[in-house]
């Protein structure tokens, strides 16, 4: 077990790091904000092409993956930089999508899975579909051929960012994020998977955050293989999710620091207080622990441990991740409470994740309960 | 003193009834928007038309000359009753107090009734690129001209600027005198020729901010409060004001309190009892400042430096509240809504007004007596 | 209503701190403590003398009650000098049999309650009394006759101070506190109160609080006023603890304050550091905010939110007194753990009083469950 | 570094089953009893039969030459096993950390080998009145003579002095030096003549340290750890490796953690998600720890000032889970009991080696770089 990464992990981090360091990403941030996804689509392709949605691939999909180590090595970069758009949702899908096809062939896609942008560049690895709305309509039908219809469709093309994936896992993941700016927008309801059609959009505290509300299409894959397939999707999200606040995390304490050391108060440098010192070194404490908690729950993947291990970890960052925001608003003063300076792009996002994937109170209430009511029946 | 509270039942029934007849039915539109804000002055005039506008004030200025209770109980029933925010509130809460201890004659008759009557919304400009709690940091200008002052440079994060009609601030006004000594504080119009103003937005990208730019804008005479070059004594006169009960009312505290209450019956699983813990310890905690202020109005004796342990208490109470709130709607805690703009309402409330880092070092020096800290 | 004390309660509280701080208090707790309760006898006494017990017993029976912001007064000075003893117990117990004797008539005083140490001074002011088993077991017999006994044989000793009493009410209060040194232990279960018999002593983090499993003895008075007394007596037993605990937390406070000012560590007093200022300053925001909320109970005494209002005083009071202890105990360092120095009477106390008289959770569960539930059936 | 977990099963199942095996039914009285005591010592013994007691030592000494790893999975095993508390631990954690750094050959030959079978215990002897955490301000002093020094002055809060065999401290060497020069680290018996000890309670009472009373106490050249003068580095490396996981191994917080998850199970209102968040948080902050652990024996360069980080992390950790189980017991909450004890034993670990205010300090000066604090 590598319970620090290794050096071409590290280098792939610092890649990714460079990458939107250099990509004018609160731009980006901006323009997705403002209802403008091209600049996010481009960096969307740069990170496909760096190899970040691969990763939650399988090989035989024309992925990389499964590497959940690399994946939170990537996500904790994303958050880092604030890059926009359905991240955890699309590497959520994947794994949803993976599950499905499992075993099942990859076979051609559905049609009502279709790209809905019509006009995209990659629409013609779309495969032809066939109405089947009996399925549906009986409830019962396997998942197998569906399932892997829709996994040979897309799941290519995410891994080669070709496709942005919003998907919605009621109750604890209710509405579709950024489904205006997706290829595709999934929606499992029980043992049902759906295509669904954005509907209301409502607005975030974090505004480069575009909730949907979601209208199942026609046309389902179900049966208990949803379900699970569902399970694992969450898990994988809110592992993302978790990598993703820890480097929002980081971030804030990063320019916080840089802040404090060079902004003046009172004839000196308001880092030399020691009120600030403690706070900040406070977060220090909370980050450095969540850190090696979303690592051992990658290397967890496929284990019976993972959903306990995903919940601590996305429990830890979260309040990590928190407790950063709430200091950098208190050392930046008014600075860090101002729309159109950079620190609130990271604020707004750590509160937004928070509650995103499960709040912190459900993931500890899930924790407990695996270690025991059903610690023996599920390991 | 004693309070006898039933006294003032009919005050307060008065208050409730007239609120009744006049809080709109439906929200009025964000006052950080210019629809929003003629709307709030509207109601603002409103109000004072059935003189509850300012109610501690003397009837001759508008108000009717309330006792302290009177007004803590004006300010329950007004945040029950769901009324619209006071756009009047820079100028009512940190300005009117400046006025009625440094204020000539003149310039409280001038001022004063068209604040009261929402004619004139006044913004606070007080901090500067560089210079937020730390007020003796002003850049800042005022030069003395014949028959006043032309004020130049920068003031930021100025509320309610976007759309008020005038301004209120300390200036430097002797660049050779020390940190503390040669500001002058003064009164502007935010129409006036040479100022500039650009809105900016709040974490939740609303314009409740402006930035101002002053290029030799002229200011006379009479729009100075207090004397010239004692601007720190008179902002601080007001910031004491702010950090004492006026700036939050217990019944802002105490009217959120039961709508959390209220949502917690509505939304919460009854069995999470780490939430009820949270909603209870909000609602026991407005309570106590509602008690506290109580306390504080039967006492005859200055508050002084205990204002700081008000502001510390009501901005950490107001944050966790609202926190509290959020995480009670789960996924829904990031939608735009009364809750999450109340929350961030809440997260300048340790920030502004003397950060709750400074609140605790007046605490510590002040009110227990810790030895000060060398400060260079 | 007065929101502040007036002159004569505020000096009222002055003359028992002098008297406290005049009488070896330290001492006497740890006298107490190692099982010679004769200083805190003679303590006791003192504060009856300065009618302090008489605040809790109906003037009709001797005391000069009941006085619920006297009282509380009283109970801030007992705590912020340690005063051991049952002394929450006692106030709460003459709430109990004031209420089961209130309309009884004072009668006599009943066998089974006698004054278990038969040498006492004041054992002639018992009454004698008669075996009644046939009431406990049928269950069903009214409280009035007994208790009205029990009311005049005890309240005009406890308000006198001749009566040391100790109380058990399960499952709050399960334990009798100094039932060793009490003369009177009650104990209800349900709708019965007996006479209880000192079982098994169980150490407590808090040397000079000697808890006792009791064991009931016969003889109850039994019915649904017992039920209802008892409740009444949890109430007062509950403010007064809040009220020694808002005590406790002040003089930790002050002897902290007092230390960091001294002691010095790195070349300066250590009340010059900003964490230690910041601490404390937090510690005095937690303390003037329990205030009001205890008085503000007091005041509501006999009111239909009596009962919420102490849950309120309780919550807050044990927090900031417990904040109170763990931040004297930071920055005293090693002499605050240090048992045979005066801050540890403290600091263990507070962290005892915390879990006495229910829980912070659990007043705060039954603040919530009065604003909810009970609302509009109990108001 | 890779770690192969798998790797050490073996050693794990045996130190596993030789636990089981061997550790006492009845937990042992007190070790702050005379009796309790040498209970404690004579499990040492037993540990040091099996080769179990220092297994991260050379074997010459004493232990197996078990990797860091290993070190990890033995006191993982130890913890979750129940196994009575180390007497011996001032010696194994803060002694021999220095001398394997700074000791002769001849020291760690005569010194070692007896504390690992636990013939000596030793105490740490550290702290003077006015001199906690600044360990510059210490005053006792050693006085050069003929082939060795004279030791006068006092020390206190001496672990384990009540009964201990030997101690071990800086003392002021040169009076004339500065604060941090100046000092020399001794070893000396506390039976010698001159020494008097005098037991003092901790929060419970129990005599957990003692004061020591020098009076003319002859050390020899040869119990000088490190060079004379030398004494302030010399600490600052045992305070290091306090700092590190040494002091706190992950398995004590894991077993303590799995404890309180049990003590949910069988005493806890399954309903009261209040507490039920706080063990979860418990069990989660202790599982972090100890994936730490592993992280931090994968590195290979030296942990240095993030060693402050872990001290704030299992300090903090250690109290909220006792004080969880605490509330978790309610009413039972304050008697005494193995929870209480270790509650107690848990509220010195923000105080001692190093306060948890300087460790932020630290934090915030080494390791995020922020400007460092005027200190006097």
């Amino acid at each position: 077990m590598k319970f620090v990464l290794d050096a071409e992990q590290r280098l792939f981090g610092e890649t990714l790091n460079k990458l939107l360091a250099g990509a004018g990403t609160p731009g980006a941030v901006r323009a997705w904000a403002a209802g403008d996804p091209e600049p996010g689509r481009a960096l969307w392709r740069s990170l496909a092409e760096a190899g970040v949605f691969a990763l939650a691939v399988p090989e035989a999909a024309g992925g990389a993956g499964p590497l959940p180590v690399e994946l939170v090595t990537a996500f904790h970069e994303l958050g880092r930089h604030a890059v926009p758009g359905p991240l955890a949702e699309t590497v959520a899908a994947a794994e949803l999508l993976a599950r499905l096809g499992d075993g099942a062939g990859l076979g051609s896609g559905h049609e009502d899975f279709e790209d809905r942008a019509s006009g995209h560049e990659d629409s013609e690895d779309r495969a032809s579909g066939h109405e089947d709305s009996e399925d549906r309509a009986s409830g019962g039908g396997s998942s197998g051929d569906h399932g892997g219809e829709l996994a040979a469709a897309w799941l290519p093309r995410i891994a080669e960012g070709a496709a942005v994936v919003s998907l919605a896992l009621p109750p604890a993941v209710p509405y579709a994020l950024d489904a205006d700016a997706a290829d595709l927008v999934l929606v499992v309801d029980g043992d049902e998977l759906r295509a669904a059609v954005p509907g209301t959009v409502r607005t975030s505290l974090d505004p480069a955050r575009r909730l949907f509300s979601v209208e199942a299409g026609t046309a389902p894959v179900s049966g208990p293989a949803v379900r699970a397939a569902a399970g694992a999707a969450f898990d994988l999200g809110a592992l993302a999710c978790a990598a993703q606040l820890a480097g929002v995390g980081r971030r804030l304490l990063e320019v916080t620091v840089e802040y404090a050391g060079t902004r003046r108060q009172f004839g000196r440098p308001i880092g030399g207080f020691q009120a600030v010192k403690h706070q900040l070194a406070d977060v220090l404490v909370a980050l450095e622990y969540a850190r090696p908690l979303v690592h051992g729950a990658a290397l967890a993947y496929g284990s019976p441990d993972f959903s306990r291990d995903v919940s601590a970890a996305k429990a830890a960052a979260s309040d990590a991740a928190y407790a950063a925001a709430r200091t950098a608003l208190q050392v930046h003063g008014a600075i860090g409470y101002t729309d159109e300076y950079d620190p609130s792009l990271w604020i707004r996002k750590a509160r937004a994740l928070r509650s995103a994937w499960g709040s912190p109170a459900a993931h500890r209430a899930r924790v407990l309960s695996r270690l025991t009511g059903d610690r023996e029946s599920a390991e | 003193m004693d309070l006898d509270l039933s006294s003032v039942e009919p005050f307060r029934a008065e208050v409730r009834d007239w609120l009744r007849a006049h809080v709109p039915a439906a929200p009025l539109p964000s006052l950080e928007t210019g629809e929003g804000f003629a709307a709030h002055r509207a109601w603002e005039r409103e109000l004072a038309a059935a003189r509850l506008s300012v109610v501690s004030w003397p009837a001759r200025y508008g108000g009717r000359d309330a006792t302290p209770l009177e007004w803590l109980v004006f300010e329950e029933e007004y945040y029950a009753a769901g009324a619209p925010g006071r756009v009047s509130q820079n100028g009512i809460n940190l300005l009117a107090p400046t006025l009625f201890k440094y204020g000539t004659p003149e310039q409280l008759d001038r001022v004063l009734p068209p604040m009261a009557s929402g004619e004139v919304i006044w913004a606070q400009a007080w901090s500067e690129p560089g210079a937020g709690s730390d007020l003796a940091a002003l850049r800042a200008t005022a030069t003395r001209v014949d028959g006043g002052w032309l004020l130049n440079g920068q003031k930021t994060w100025s509320s309610r600027a976007a759309f008020a009609d005038r301004g209120f601030g300390p200036f430097r006004s002797d660049p050779e005198a020390g940190r503390h000594r040669g500001l002058t504080y003064l009164m502007f119009p935010l129409d006036a020729e040479g100022l500039t103003r650009r809105p900016i937005g709040r974490l939740d990208g609303k314009p409740a901010f402006a930035e101002l730019f002053f290029d030799d804008v002229f200011v006379p005479d009479a729009d100075v409060v207090g004397e010239p070059g004692e601007g720190w004594k008179v902002a601080m006169g007001t910031t004491g004001s702010e950090r004492g009960l006026t700036l939050r009312s217990p019944g802002r505290f105490t009217a959120a309190a039961d709508r959390l209450v209220g949502l917690w019956r509505e939304r919460a699983d009854p069995a999470d009892t780490a939430l009820r813990d949270r909603v209870a310890d909000a609602w026991i905690k407005a309570r106590a400042y509602r008690l506290k202020g109580f306390e504080t109005v039967s006492r005859t004796e200055d508050v002084g430096a205990e204002s700081s342990v008000n502001k510390v208490f009501w901005s950490e109470l107001d944050v966790a509240l609202h926190e509290t709130a959020l995480d009670l709607l789960g996924p829904d805690g990031e939608l735009e809504g009364d809750w999450l703009e109340g929350y961030v309402f809440s997260l300048a409330g340790p920030i502004y007004a003397g950060t709750n880092e400074i609140q605790r070092n007046v605490i510590a020096e002040r009110v227990l007596g810790l030895p000060r800290e060398g400060k260079a």
